[in-house]
């Protein structure tokens, strides 16, 4: 029973969501609206359980001493800090001028800013290892993103600027790259991707791909 | 000298997070933190204000409300939405944690017949009409579609077929990849490593300058911000 | 060939350190070329300058931080021209945090001594819209009336009582549009709702992803002109002659490109040298 | 049967274009009724001095296959319409409830086009419309069409296509997996990435460390995700066998809750449910780059062994595999985001290709009934292959001959995938 009944909403569902496309009359025009505010709902109840998993997994931590314990303390408060100043906050809470949006705009976007930055230094030492002739299929990589990234910035302008006007070859033939052979590979992909999809979901629909539910205890 | 709290804070978080770059450190560790915690607080409030209260109370509350005046208003469906987020948390008691299971299946079951469909419709059948262009020859107007402007558009368009029909050739998976088979399949593997680069190198310069703007923020806020 | 050897397996924190150096080192200097025009900035430019002096023009900041970079550039320039053609300037953002970008934008153009010297005036001269929830509906709304999409000003002064916006109902009263899109919503959802529906002059800047999407537009003419991430940006400072960010970062990507680009070839070579040498 | 089963995918797909084809040409025949029967024709006024020749009204009606609300209202361009110093600017749409009320206007659509949908009206209200052709020296109005109301419809035509493809490839799937149920043996090529599996787990257990699996930054609402968590079960299965370490940070709580189960089911199945614990499994932040901060942070750390990122991936992705391949670890990435494809490709030593990760599962279970369905897929490329391959060289021949004829069977052809 544990099992059998999910997977009956598994499959009552997945129908009517891939029907509810078909039929612009309501209630099936709102499916789509409501599942995606019932999922955040649910999302929003089961936050917890993560919280209170790291909560539960840093005091452990504290209290058992163990290797790098200070850093689960600073874990812990400025998750209270966060959490109470938005709670207190009510449901203005994220307007400019509260201690909440304080947090959020000289702590919170700094560290995500920087960190999405540090990507910077990533593409050039992949780069640096994955672009390297080491058979045909390296080459080609190598070859195209080479000329990608030449055509990307003033190379054409420092290169030809003075003697001629609008000549930008190293532009053009990024964009020929971009606009045909990438555009290429892109579209056997998705496609793929589509077929994948299509078939996975059908797996689960049909209780043929059922792991994630569990074991049947 | 100009003092400015949040941005010599900013500095401090940034300068933080690059210094892993060169090892693991203390410095480092702080930053992880600090983020770890303020993002994790930030979302248990942010979830809490925006889908518990404006999703489900807002909704809720006055479909019960008429439930009393005897009316039976659609918004009352957020009912189940509410107990099948109960249903979630049961998870903290070992004996019922199976019921969490329920509202799981309604998560994939939806969720699943969701991206069944939007796929097949953006990810295959549109990009199969994109893909269908005549490839060569000059083309009178009439039917709408963009006639072959120049020669180069042209090769691009064989391009375009021959790459995207040796890619899937490459993702067949019930057939060996050998004889002309095998070779239409490593051509579309020659079509994926172009892409891959190709895409790569048009990234690198996003990525530039998303630590353009953090190193700006240090040279222009932060120290001529301060030291004028 | 120890060195050959070396830049195989070269730490790669050397090239960590290249690369924010090659990033730092042009924002101090001042080094000038001669950067070619793309049509289609030159087309917006154009289009900019044909509009009589005091015109009045929307800018709408449809971006974050994380997309500055390449928009607030653009956006500054923007500003900065606007303000000496003496363009009634109504700014307004369909992203939370776009309308305080363009803060900034105002905040840069009147440090300008030419600026300042016309003493422009808040919701006289220019005033800011701040931002409304509920992306394309909002232009759609702005179609038949920009008040009951903007009831109050980011500063909370009612729509009726800003002096500026006395004479502007609609799209109608608004003689350009200037969109700075870094996605969704952005570009396509101006095009297809401002332009296709109600008629408005559209040029945009985009960041170098969104691009590509918005070139369709400009071909079928309803885009007038598009500046494409940092380069389009820095082409724009040029015509507008206001070079500032742009042009130094896309400098910095100029050389951090050239970094990245030395090392692929470095490694390569080091990779047949030291391979010639086994055999 | 090799030669009866090729058979039966040429038969799948003729059928497949046989019912396109017929369903364009019905769609086609639907449209001549609505003209012919319930549409309504209305005629124009003489033309005002310096006034543009009015647009003339062609067809009103309800939109079609949709939630209702909304009516569709076209015309035939003014005469003025893209010339001449009575040039048009745009036309404006107009509505009255009643046929000599207060009209108001409703929208308005640039010059050259010629249809405009009027998505505020209330079903069963019956509406009058006209539209006004403006030019710079004013506006000129058709007449005025007959009354019309909205309604919604049960059934998208629109999307007829889209649902005749999805069927089709449902029937291929499940007709493949309803043989392989049966014992039919198919053939499957290999995937690097999966050969590598159990060697990757082989390794981390010889060398005493820890095996790291990522399952994406998305939620269960992404198939995505599904597939991770399905592959981590198999992949769990031999690490409980190996009685190897694995350590799986979480950005999401219900992919957490979710992938503890997976694990624990496959400790049972491997008959050690005693070697399980809860904190295998644990949450971080929900946040993209707090996730991944402190991902690296475990990766300089542990120094696990193996690295597994299966599931849906933005910009984080070349962080982990980067910091993952600085410390040596064995890396198997999937993903089926495209953008983040290059990145993997680039520093992980394997990476399953978009359509490749949902076939992972599949492959790792090794049930017949699961690789079944990868031959469905495999239908579904041919469908694919068969209609660009076809079409590409239809219109080709089309254009070199210049046959209009052939151009519109082509183009109707085409018509079928440009699904809204």
């Amino acid at each position: 029973m544990r099992r059998e009944i999910p997977l009956i909403i598994t499959f009552v569902v997945g129908v009517a969501f891939v029907i509810q496309y078909f039929i612009p009359h309501s209630p099936f025009d709102r499916f789509e609206q409501l599942f995606s505010d019932w999922f955040f709902i649910i999302a929003a109840c089961a936050i917890w359980l993560g919280a209170l998993n790291l909560m539960k997994l840093s005091l452990i931590k504290i209290q058992k001493r163990r290797k790098d314990w200070q850093y689960a303390v600073v874990i812990v408060v400025s998750w209270l800090t966060m959490a109470i100043a938005g709670f207190a906050g009510g449901r203005d809470f994220q307007t400019p001028g509260t201690a909440f949006d304080w947090l959020y705009q000289y702590i919170y976007t700094p560290l995500s800013a920087t960190m999405f930055a540090i990507l910077a230094f990533f593409v050039a030492s992949a780069s640096y290892r994955a672009f390297r002739a080491r058979n045909l299929q390296a080459s080609l990589l190598l070859v195209a993103g080479f000329l990608v990234m030449m055509g990307r910035v003033l190379f054409d302008d420092i290169l030809f600027g003075r003697l001629f006007e609008n000549f930008q070859p190293l532009a053009d033939v990024s964009n020929f790259i971009m606009n045909y052979p990438n555009m290429a590979g892109q579209r056997a992909i998705m496609i793929g991707i589509a077929l994948g999809i299509v078939s996975t979901a059908l797996r689960i629909i049909l209780g043929i791909e059922r792991s994630y539910l569990g074991g049947g205890d | 000298m100009h003092f400015d709290l949040g941005v010599w804070i900013g500095a401090f978080l940034t300068l933080g997070i690059i210094s892993f770059l060169y090892k693991d450190n203390p410095w480092y560790k702080i930053c992880e933190a600090i983020f770890v915690g303020i993002s994790a607080g930030y979302w248990i409030a942010s979830l809490f204000w925006q889908n518990l209260v404006s999703k489900l109370y807002d909704n809720l509350a006055p479909a019960i409300v008429a439930l009393f005046h005897g009316q039976i208003q659609y918004n009352l469906l957020y009912l189940v939405a509410g107990i099948l987020g109960i249903m979630m948390l049961l998870r903290l008691i070992p004996q019922i944690g199976w019921i969490s299971r329920w509202p799981l299946a309604l998560v994939v079951g939806a969720t699943a017949g969701l991206q069944f469909i939007n796929y097949l419709v953006s990810n295959g059948v549109k990009q199969i009409y994109n893909t269908i262009v005549p490839v060569f020859g000059p083309v009178s107007d009439a039917g709408g579609i963009p006639p072959v402007a120049t020669t180069g558009e042209g090769i691009g368009n064989v391009i375009i077929l021959i790459g995207t029909f040796t890619g899937l050739v490459y993702f067949f998976f019930s057939k060996e990849h050998k004889g002309l088979f095998g070779g239409a399949a490593k051509v579309g593997t020659w079509f994926l490593m172009i892409t891959f680069g190709a895409s790569f190198g048009y990234t690198v310069m996003s990525r530039m300058s998303l630590l353009i703007g953090r190193i700006d923020f240090l040279v222009n806020d932060w120290i001529r911000g301060t030291f004028g | 060939m120890g060195f050959w050897n070396t830049m195989l397996a070269v730490d790669r924190r050397w090239i960590f350190l290249l690369v924010f150096l090659s990033l730092l080192i042009p924002m101090f200097l001042g080094v000038t070329f001669k950067l070619s025009i793309s049509p289609e900035v030159q087309t917006l430019y154009d289009t900019l300058e044909q509009l009589p002096n005091g015109s009045t023009v929307l800018m709408t900041f449809d971006y974050d931080p994380p997309s500055a970079p390449e928009l607030q550039p653009m956006a500054d320039a923007a500003v900065k021209y606007a303000f000496k053609r003496d363009f009634k300037l109504i700014i307004m953002g369909l992203w939370p945090q776009g309308p305080l970008q363009a803060e900034i934008s105002v905040r840069e153009a009147m440090k300008d001594p030419e600026i300042q010297a016309r003493n422009l005036e808040y919701g006289v001269d220019y005033v800011n819209l701040g931002f409304q929830a509920g992306n394309e509906f909002v232009i759609q709304r702005m179609g038949t009336d920009f008040r009951e999409a903007f009831p109050r000003d980011i500063r909370g002064t009612d729509y009726s009582e800003v002096p500026l916006l006395k004479n502007t109902k609609n799209f109608s009263n608004v003689d350009f549009v200037f969109n700075f899109s870094a996605g969704y919503p952005g570009t396509v959802e101006w095009v297809q709702i401002a332009v296709d529906r109600f008629g408005v002059k559209l040029g945009a800047g985009n960041t170098a992803v969104q691009a590509p999407l918005a070139y369709p537009y400009l071909g079928a003419g309803q885009l007038v002109g598009l500046l494409g991430g940092m380069r389009g940006g820095a082409e724009f400072e040029r015509l507008t002659g206001f070079k500032a960010k742009a042009t130094t970062f896309m400098l910095s990507q100029t050389f951090a490109h050239a970094i990245v680009i030395v090392f692929v070839i470095l490694g390569n070579i080091a990779y047949f040298v030291t391979r010639k040498k086994e055999q | 049967m090799e030669l009866l089963r090729s058979r039966i995918i040429i038969g799948i797909t003729l059928l497949s274009m046989v019912l396109m084809f017929g369903s364009a040409l019905a769609q086609d025949a639907d449209k001549r009724d609505v003209l012919d029967s319930t549409a309504v024709r209305v005629g124009t006024f003489k033309k005002p001095v310096n006034l543009p020749i009015p647009a003339q009204l062609d067809v009103v009606e309800d939109s079609e296959g949709d939630a209702g609300s909304s009516i569709t209202v076209s015309w035939l361009p003014s005469p003025d319409d893209g010339a001449g110093k009575n040039n048009v600017i745009e036309y404006q749409i107009l509505r009255s409830e009643s046929q000599d009320g207060e009209y108001v206007i409703v929208g308005s659509a640039s010059r050259g086009m010629t249809q405009f949908q009027d998505a505020t009206t209330t079903d069963g209200v019956t509406y009058f419309y006209y539209v006004r052709t403006i030019s710079k020296d004013g506006g000129a109005n058709s007449q005025i069409s007959a009354g019309i109301q909205s309604s919604p419809q049960w059934f998208n035509t629109k999307d007829l296509d889209t649902f005749i493809i999805g069927l089709i490839i449902c029937a291929a799937v499940i007709y493949f997996i309803y043989h392989a149920q049966k014992g039919k043996k198919f053939f499957l090529r290999q995937i690097a990435g999966l050969e590598a599996v159990d060697e990757a787990i082989g390794r981390a257990t010889e060398m005493g460390r820890s095996i790291l699996f990522i399952p994406g930054i998305n939620d269960m609402d992404d198939v995505q995700t599904v597939a991770g968590i399905t592959i981590l079960g198999r992949v769990a299965k031999t690490i409980a066998e190996y009685d190897t370490k694995i350590n799986m940070p979480v950005s999401r709580s219900i992919v957490m809750t979710t992938a503890r189960e997976t694990i624990k089911q496959a400790y049972v199945a491997a008959g050690r449910p005693d070697a399980y614990s809860d904190d295998m499994v644990h949450y971080l932040t929900d946040e993209q780059f707090g996730y991944v901060a402190a991902v690296d942070g475990i990766m300089v750390r542990e120094k696990p062994a193996t690295c597994f990122y299966l599931g849906a991936f933005f910009a984080e992705s070349l962080i982990m595999a980067e910091t993952g391949n600085s410390i040596g670890a064995i890396q198997i990435a999937g993903t089926a985001m495209p953008a983040q494809l290059p990145f993997f490709v680039a520093a992980c030593d394997y990476t399953l290709i978009g359509e490749e990760l949902f076939a992972a599962s599949a492959y790792l279970s090794g049930e017949p009934k699961q690789l079944g369905s990868l031959k469905g897929q495999d239908v579904g490329k041919i469908i694919a292959m068969i209609v660009i391959l076809g079409l590409c060289g239809l219109y080709t021949v089309a254009s070199i001959s210049d046959s209009v004829s052939l151009l519109d069977f082509a183009d109707k052809i085409k018509g079928l995938f440009s699904a809204s």
